[in-house]
């Protein structure tokens, strides 16, 4: 049977055509890797436009605020115009109490998930719990806002019966609890990525399950756990809609997690919908916070970065 | 000599096991705890919200009267966000993450490029939103429109779908791209005919879960003052649009014990909208996990 | 135009459900009106304060039905933002529950903008305490002061009013940017500091909750929110300038007597979107017309009748009308 | 269709000069490589290679594991430029064109120069894709040539019974002989002139080891075949020449039977009767 | 500390019957495998088996890939578990008691049993913490006694002097020959009864693989020994019994010495003479 009228092989068919498309392919073939490089540009470019945005309107707040004050000053009352204070340790340290406080419950709680998933669960178990957990991630935050305001305030109240209505306890917790399937994925990741022989090596020496996960599994996937952990407070510090809506709003310097507090998050949206006019120094204060957000969880990404670079070049 | 003393070892055993079996418990009771939270918080929410749910609910705009109130404005303004912010954080996502992964040197700038795009990712979504409002909503004189909330939406989850996408094309396995090179194939007719089909279901999933995520942002549209009244649907993509957080979190703030609940009537629609984006990654996750 | 079927003063307008009516009455006279003058398109830019927001909801709600062809979203930007918004020449109309800063008018000036203040309603700002709360029966403004500011000294209620009980007021009060914590700012503190142990909230709702949990906690917010809670707080009655201890309601409120603590809301309109653009034209004629009783219907109070008829006065004046 | 694969293969390669060489005694070399040398980064993995490889002809590549087997063989068809820090110098002459040139097209090599992998590594596609994904790359668009080159193709690789009748389902189902078959039909969809096979069998049971094995024999009449192998039975078995490789240098390279049975080098003895390795 | 390995591993196990059976002509068999089927879901990977293993011995396993070797020695001390799939019949004696019975406690098993994988798989933990790991498991915490056992066991494995100035160094850096003495060492560290190795040399360079084999000639005084390979020069260098397994099925069991010279079974002889696999 003869394939085509031409008697021509199939090699000599795929010469000819290669001769003839072959200036639209080069130029494809050029094309594509700087159409592509462009996409990546977009990235970096974002980054400059943060950078941009927020150094423009920054640098008048401190040509009328002392950087000394920003950073010295123990009190953030930007709304008193007879005397506003702009320190942001107040909203730095209720920043941090939310962090903290997400993180005691999102450690614990991520970890032993991650290792119940990795060291016991079954495939199946895994598959079906691993989406659940992450709807929990994705839950919009303001869900999670009012979650904390009517439900885990009161709860937490009739434990500690004298917890005001606004506090750090309760955001905190609730963050905590929507980073749990960050910490858990992640570190979950890192510890399936050690190889099974060094689990089937230690079992071979008569080792529990509990014992190749904490000696053995979890050692040998610190870095990558512990990234797991850096990004978590990374987010946990840029969580804005839980602690606007169940923090409270007093600027406090304070580490008692029952007080009410503000993050720099809060005070942004807040200063936002407020009532600030433009070019007012409020109005610029809304950028020096966002400009402290963005380094501090840059900061925060980098050692992160730092920590699993490190660990991926460990097997 | 023996070092080791057997019947030690032997007495040992037990505690050892039993020590083991409690931890597996605690690890699973640590697990449970995620999903009765979970369980807890759709239990409050439906309770609250779902005797608000009906028809008018979604062909309604918002009214002062609760009972009239419904999502219409919303509902539109999310699905018109979401019409710019998935083609365009997917094909910036898919395209920087071909770059890196195919074509990018082993060089400085490939790494800066990296590093940036990990710390993107870590950057508050409040954030995103003061550079929407300064770069799209002013300097680009886009107002509050579907446009400048779209676009800023989209470049706060392009890190994510970036590195989704990243993490799917590396799982292509070399061996598959060796083969087609070896049959003579250029570069970009492996990207286009191996590496991508294959990647696919991978990249889905991830730009699915980071829709999903986007859908949900408060933050970011507050921040560039999206609209919180509207009673027309949007025209075109230069129109106002309100967006189910923005009405969700309106709601909340008024007075009538009324509002409240229907804010919860808001807030199921929202989970479910964020249960069946998750449950189609989940189904392309898991029908296409086996292929190698 | 529409001057004659502006409503009654409310000044027996306790009874909300009958503003309704009104209002829907209103709401068909003025269609009548405009039917006449052809129909109108276009849109209307609003933003502005987030306690205006709810007046305004409603003008426009009702504002659509009329002139289904015009668009009339509102955005909350709040009163600050609400400006920046208005100086930049991209909203037409600004809402504010203040009135407008020195600086925000000099920045109206050097953009060139001309505009036109109206007051559309009044509202009071209740302070409250817990329903078990039997022991406050009226404040003073000096009373409040000394609760309220840093150095007001008074902790306890016995330290307010000697005989009154020696437990440590809990204090909570809305965000230090907005509207209301603003009106307190200037009227109650007089702009000195304010107590720093008072809880803070941007959520008026969260607010009324704090009170409600707590015997010892006192509170103040937007009249609306008093209203609708009614059941669950005790409302304390204000000493005004005249020596009387006043409660809020429609009437002290509308007259006035309801002083210091009653303040009036604005719209900020730009004068040349007023006269150059008909749909800006009907939306502020709509609103001043209609603004009495929406206003009521959401939780504020209208403003006298005759606020109304001269501020349609003046927007016809500029209009060209 | 009612073509059988006998008078098919011998009409496969319609170039003039193949035609010719199948008939000639003397063989032509399809590859002259020349004082070859590679590097990774700095240590280097082939030494002044010097290597003819003769048409029709199966030229098997032993040595132990980490010799340079594998490198040479990929150096054959430029697979091995995919690493990026590789370096070489010397030449590998392919019909008399130096492939290490610059202006050497690489497509144009690998489209007549095939590859086998040691894991067998089918496309996530069906059988049918898998096998036309050559030709369609090279623009053949014509569904009815297509139908014709897979079924031409799945039959030299004598595996077109066992899966004619699910051509649409996923390679991916198949068993491992059966996708290394499939492999090779996508090679000789393209009609390449050579077929470069690193371990092909490695990977598979001794039933699919031998199927394959009976298939390089047949395909040997059409093609010239490079194949690596660990295993010196097989090399033995299958392949006219036998190259042994060791530490980067080629020691030795000569008729299967004349290696084998009386090899030039002590060190080819000592690997061959299994006293290293 | 001066202790030297000959005395030492002389007196390695102090279980009163082994060093009797040091001593008596006859040994003992420590494994007693009776009738044992294995099933990886519904394919029955090992075929009634019937296996003795001797104490003091090496026995080698042999046969072609994919017969069933690796599932064979993993059944030994019960690793095979892990694979959810896999269910057992028949039973398998360690020492008169069977383990495959529910009341089995496998950490007792393989406390007794040791192993040593194809891939050198050490912890990515320092040398010491390698090969001390075993011992604190089991609750020694005397930082004294971890010392000199760490020190026996690495001179048991024949790499103390390789490693002895840098005990604390990560065991990642080493060679895989090292790598795979050091896991010799931490199975030795825990004093075992038998050690199963699979495939132990298959991942290492020649010389690396001679030091193995002599190590395992060396062990065999000590302890009992399974060992799988592909090589058969190996099977016949060093082990004392050979096993000849073939698609799950037990084919011969017999000294090496008979077997490789003179099989008793047709398929065992064509394994050996490389007729396949
Ligand atoms: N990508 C690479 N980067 C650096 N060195 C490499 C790379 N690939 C191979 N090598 C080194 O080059 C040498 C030759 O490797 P090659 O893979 O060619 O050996 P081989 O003979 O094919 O071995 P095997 O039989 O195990 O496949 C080895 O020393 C190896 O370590
Ligand atoms: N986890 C598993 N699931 C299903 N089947 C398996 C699994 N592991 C092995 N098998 C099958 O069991 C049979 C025996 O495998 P095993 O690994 O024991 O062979 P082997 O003799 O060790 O081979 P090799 O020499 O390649 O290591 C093979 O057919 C294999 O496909
Ligand atoms: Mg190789
Ligand atoms: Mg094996
Ligand atoms: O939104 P405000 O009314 O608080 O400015």
């Amino acid at each position: 049977m003869n394939r085509t009228n031409q008697n021509e092989s199939i090699a000599e068919i795929i010469e000819r055509k290669k001769s003839k498309s072959n200036w639209l392919g080069n130029f494809i073939e050029k094309a594509i890797p700087v159409v592509l490089w462009l996409a990546a540009v977009i990235s970096i470019l974002t980054t400059v436009g943060i950078i941009f945005t927020l150094l423009k309107e920054t640098s008048s707040f401190f040509s009328e605020v002392s950087i000394l004050q920003f950073i010295t000053d123990l009190n953030w009352y930007p709304f008193f115009e007879a005397d506003p204070e702009f320190g942001i340790l107040p909203l730095l340290s209720g920043t941090l109490l939310v962090a903290v406080i997400a993180m005691f419950v999102a450690i614990p709680f991520g970890l032993a998930t991650a290792i119940y998933l990795s060291e016991y669960a079954s495939e199946s178990v895994r598959r079906s719990i691993k989406p659940i957990l992450e709807v929990l991630a994705g839950i919009p935050t303001i869900v999670y806002g009012y979650f904390a305001l009517t439900f885990v305030t009161p709860l937490l109240q009739t434990i500690i019966p004298d917890l005001p209505f606004f506090n750090a306890l309760s955001p905190g917790i609730v963050v905590g609890i929507m980073i749990i399937p960050m910490v858990a994925s992640l570190s979950e990741d890192a510890m399936s990525a050690v190889p099974n022989a060094m689990r089937e090596g230690a079992l071979a020496l008569g080792s529990t399950r509990l014992e190749v996960a904490l000696k053995v599994v979890l050692p040998a996937a610190l870095s990558g756990v512990i990234a797991s952990f850096v990004l978590a407070i990374s987010r946990a510090i840029g969580e804005t809609m839980i602690v606007t809506i169940a923090g409270g709003s007093s600027p406090t310097l304070t580490f008692d997690p029952t007080d009410s507090i503000q993050t720099m998050t809060a005070f942004i949206v807040q200063a936002s919908l407020g009532d600030a006019s433009y070019g007012s120094i409020i109005y610029f204060s809304i950028y020096a916070v966002g400009i402290t957000l963005f380094i501090f969880t840059l900061i925060i990404n980098m050692i992160a970065q730092y920590i699993s670079k490190r660990f991926r070049e460990s097997y | 000599m023996s070092l080791i003393n057997k019947t030690d070892v032997e007495q040992r055993m037990h505690g050892r096991q039993r020590k083991n079996n409690v931890s597996k418990y605690l690890f699973l009771a640590a697990t449970m705890f995620g999903l009765v939270v979970l369980a807890v918080l759709f239990y409050r929410v439906i309770s609250q919200g779902a005797p608000h749910i009906s028809w008018n609910f979604f062909t309604e705009f918002a009214s002062r009267n609760p009972e009239d109130a419904g999502m219409k404005a919303p509902l539109y303004g999310t699905f018109w966000l979401m019409l710019i912010t998935a083609p365009v954080s997917v094909i910036l996502g898919v395209s920087t993450a071909l770059y890196l992964e195919m074509y990018a040197k082993k060089n400085r700038f490939t790494s800066f490029i990296q590093t940036n795009i990990s710390n993107l990712a870590g950057v508050p979504s409040i954030v995103f939103g003061l550079l929407g409002l300064t770069i799209f909503v002013r300097l680009m004189e886009m107002n509050q429109s579907i446009m400048a909330g779209g676009l800023t939406l989209a470049l706060l989850i392009l890190p994510v779908i970036i590195v989704a996408s990243q993490e799917s094309i590396r799982a292509v396995p070399s061996d598959v791209q060796e083969a087609s090179y070896g049959l003579g194939a250029t570069k970009w007719q492996t990207i286009r005919r191996v590496v991508l089909p294959a990647a696919i279901p991978g990249i889905l999933t991830g730009s699915i879960l980071a829709l999903s995520r986007a859908i949900g942002e408060t933050a970011p549209l507050i921040m560039i003052g999206a609209f919180t009244f509207i009673a027309f649907v949007p025209e075109n993509v230069w129109s106002g649009f309100t967006a189910m957080p923005i009405q969700i979190y309106n709601w909340t703030a008024r007075p009538q014990e009324e509002f409240q609940q229907i804010a919860a009537g808001g807030i199921i629609i929202l989970l479910a909208m964020l249960l069946i984006m998750n449950s189609i990654a989940v189904l392309i996750r898991n029908k296409f996990s086996k292929r190698y | 135009n529409g001057d004659g079927s502006g409503g009654t003063p409310n000044a027996d307008g306790a009874n909300t459900e009958d503003a309704t009516d009104d209002g829907g009455s209103e709401g068909e006279d003025s269609a009548a009106g405009d039917d006449a003058e052809g129909t109108v398109s276009g849109s209307v830019g609003i933003d502005g304060s987030s306690t205006v927001f709810p007046i305004m909801e409603a003008v426009s709600e009702e504002f659509q039905k009329e002139f289904p062809e015009v668009q009339a979203p509102i955005g909350v930007s709040g009163t600050g933002g609400g400006f920046e918004k208005f100086i930049a020449g991209e909203t037409d109309i600004s809402n504010a529950s203040r009135p407008i800063s020195e600086e925000e008018v000099a920045a109206l000036e050097e953009a060139g903008i001309e505009y036109t203040e109206f007051e559309i309603a009044y509202d009071g700002i209740s302070v409250v305490v817990n329903s078990e709360n039997d022991w406050v029966d009226q404040l003073t403004v000096e009373e409040l002061q000394s609760m309220w500011l840093e150095e007001g000294g008074a902790t306890t209620w016995a330290d307010v009013r000697e005989g009154w009980p020696a437990e440590p007021i809990q204090f909570y009060s809305p965000g230090t940017d907005s509207g209301t914590f603003d009106y307190w700012n200037e009227v109650i503190l007089e702009e000195q500091q304010i107590r720093k142990d008072v809880v803070l909230s941007e959520n008026d709702n969260t607010l009324v909750q704090g009170v409600v949990g707590n015997k010892n906690a006192v509170s103040y917010f937007g009249y609306a929110y008093y209203l609708e809670n009614q059941d669950t707080l005790n409302i304390v009655p204000i000493v005004n300038e005249a020596g009387e201890a006043v409660e809020p309601n429609e009437d002290t409120i509308a007259s006035g007597d309801y002083n210091p603590l009653s303040r009036p809301m604005f719209i900020y309109v730009n004068n040349a979107s007023l006269a150059e653009k008909p749909q800006v034209y009907e939306y502020v004629m709509f609103a001043l017309e209609n603004a009495g009783t929406l206003s009521e219907e959401v939780g504020y109070v209208g403003s006298p009748q005759e606020v109304y008829d001269e501020a349609i006065s003046t927007a016809n004046e500029i209009a060209g009308q | 269709m009612s073509i059988d694969l006998k008078p098919k293969t011998t009409n496969t390669n319609t170039n003039v000069e193949q035609v010719e060489n199948n008939q000639s005694a003397s063989k032509r070399n399809v590859y002259e490589v020349e004082n070859f040398n590679l590097w990774y980064g700095s240590d280097q993995a082939l030494k002044n290679v010097d290597f003819n490889i003769v048409e029709n002809e199966v030229t098997a590549i032993i040595g132990p594991s980490g010799c340079g087997k594998s490198t040479f063989i990929k150096s054959l068809n430029r697979m091995i430029e995919l690493i990026p820090i590789v370096r070489v110098s010397g030449s590998i002459k392919y019909r008399g064109e130096n492939t290490l040139d610059k202006k050497y097209e690489v497509e144009r090599l690998r489209t007549k120069v095939g590859m086998v992998f040691q894991k067998p590594n089918p496309f996530p596609k069906s059988i049918y894709e898998n096998v036309a994904y050559g030709p369609r790359i090279h623009g053949i668009k014509n569904k009815k040539m297509l139908d014709e080159i897979v079924e031409k193709s799945l039959r030299g690789a004598a595996i077109w019974d066992e899966v004619k009748d699910r051509l649409k389902e996923n390679a991916f189902g198949l068993s491992g002989g059966q996708q290394q078959r499939i492999c090779i039909a996508r090679c000789l969809a393209i009609e390449p002139d050579v077929i470069l096979m690193d371990e092909p069998t490695s990977a598979l049971d001794p039933i699919s080891t031998l199927k394959v094995e009976e298939l390089v024999q047949e395909l040997k009449k059409s093609y010239s075949i490079v194949i690596v192998t660990h295993n010196m039975q097989q090399a033995a078995r299958i392949s006219d020449k036998t190259a042994f490789f060791l530490n980067g240098e080629l020691i030795e390279l000569d008729n299967t039977n004349q290696l084998f049975s009386n090899p030039a080098d002590k060190r080819t003895e000592d690997y061959i009767t299994g006293r290293f390795g």
